[in-house]
């Protein structure tokens, strides 16, 4: 990984699920610096922990010696995280829907269906050495947070 | 995480108190623990009070999936109870809500087992 | 900076005091991750809270867009933080005694002297780029922390 | 950060209780604000409760200091009371709990104005 441009908080973090929590507790923090409300803050911390969790199990593949890279950006009116991990990558186009009926009780596949349903904007990368850079966005000006098409 | 999740009987349904976050790698495991635990006796009537829990990641919904089937298979039913309302939220964009059954009172739900 | 090579949790932040905070919510949970209880914590707090005080204020000069980097490593028995800035560096020879009789009143200069007091080793080193390295090491055998000579 | 430290008379002693951080870019320079506020009207007995403070970091103690000599400077006089532990050990070992006068009851502090 490297160095991000952006972003006035960053985490690198080790392939831990403990860590999800500072991620969580780092974001309550960027919210009350940027003024983001409780109820905005909960549905933006939903989508960041499965993108954190993705990177750890699936990039990661909880190897403690791989980092992920939390970034939290964006100016006034946005909010812009990304979350980085050391894996191999993967073709974000092949995701089942977990909608579909014959996914619809299985036991996976709906981290990315959370992060696409709380988040206004998600767009996945490569990252220089490999891995996935995941790029999300809230807009902040919208009153209701993420619970979109309800 | 050491938490553990509360279990007492109403008659003969066994209602499990979850709380706190069911999230990947804490409250996850812990929750499908406790329901195969309480499963494992026999029992057929479960209601799980959702009343305490604060997060459900899709690591905890998908054990919640997982834990209803298997109680189908063991010929047990499942329901849910005293769902908060950001949890009633998940559970209606993952369109699970129409899978469980879902009630707002323990007195409903208990009489719903008949 | 660099890719700091050790450090489970590494953060980058923008020279804000604000994000002090976040500095210390990251020690809580680091804390907790490595069974490091309250009383030792409180100590350890105080010594990064300078740290990072000192790299915004003396090494950024509060320009926000220089970042401060914490890392939190080590091993079972030893926490080592270390704390970097962007700034012009500054020879940690010439501090003066906060305890020195003239020194007694003044407004300031007791930060470093917070430090070396409530952690266990203290050292200073330039970064690649400029900027100053603050490395601390805090003994987690020793049963009270911090409180030193007492 | 929006946080008002109280004031009250206790006969002609004002006492201000500081409460939370005392640290820099925040609790410090409220704190200071406020004692100057305080002296402000001519106000000669000052003393501040220090219960409710968690931390006080070498900026605060330094305001702290600073508010001290200022006291002087005006012919008041400012006094500190109920130090938590944590606090007391601060002002220990910088050597500067010679230099305030600390009281652990608000009565005793109160008299020694005299
Ligand atoms: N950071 C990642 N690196 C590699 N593969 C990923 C990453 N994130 C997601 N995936 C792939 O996408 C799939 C779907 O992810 P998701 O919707 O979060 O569901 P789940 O994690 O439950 O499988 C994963 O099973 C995995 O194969
Ligand atoms: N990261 C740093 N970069 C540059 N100068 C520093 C840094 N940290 C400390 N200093 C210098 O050391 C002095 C003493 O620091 P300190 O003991 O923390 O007291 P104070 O911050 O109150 O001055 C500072 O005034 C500053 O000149």
């Amino acid at each position: 990984m490297t160095e991000p441009e952006q972003g006035a908080v960053v985490l690198w973090l080790s392939s831990r699920y403990e860590n999800i929590e500072l991620v969580q507790a780092a974001l309550g923090h960027v919210c009350r610096l940027r003024g983001i409300d409780g109820e905005m803050e909960h549905w933006i911390g939903m989508a960041l922990r499965e993108a954190v969790a993705n990177a750890i199990r699936h990039g990661n593949r909880l190897d403690p010696q791989k980092r992920v890279l939390v970034s939290f950006g964006g100016d006034g009116d946005v909010l812009e995280l990304t979350v980085g991990d050391e894996g191999d990558g993967f073709d974000p186009g092949r995701i089942s829907d977990p909608l579909a009926p014959e996914n619809q009780m299985k036991t996976s596949g709906r981290g990315i269906f959370y992060i696409r349903t709380f988040m206004d904007e998600v767009s996945f990368s490569r990252g220089e050495k490999g891995g996935t850079i995941l790029t999300m966005k809230k807009d902040l000006k919208t009153r209701i947070a993420g619970k979109g098409e309800q | 995480m050491g938490k553990d999740f509360g279990i007492r009987m109403n008659g003969d349904v066994k209602v499990i108190e979850l709380k706190g976050k069911i999230t990947i790698g804490s409250g996850d495991l812990k929750m499908r623990e406790t329901i195969h635990q309480a499963l494992g006796d026999g029992t057929k009537k479960i209601l799980i009070d959702m009343a305490g829990v604060s997060t459900i990641d899709s690591s905890g919904v998908g054990e919640l999936v997982g834990c209803y089937t298997t109680a189908t298979h063991k010929g047990a039913k499942l329901k849910l109870m005293n769902l908060p309302n950001k949890i009633q939220d998940v559970l209606t964009v993952t369109q699970l809500i129409t899978v469980f059954d879902v009630y707002s009172s323990e007195a409903e739900a208990v009489a719903s087992f008949g």
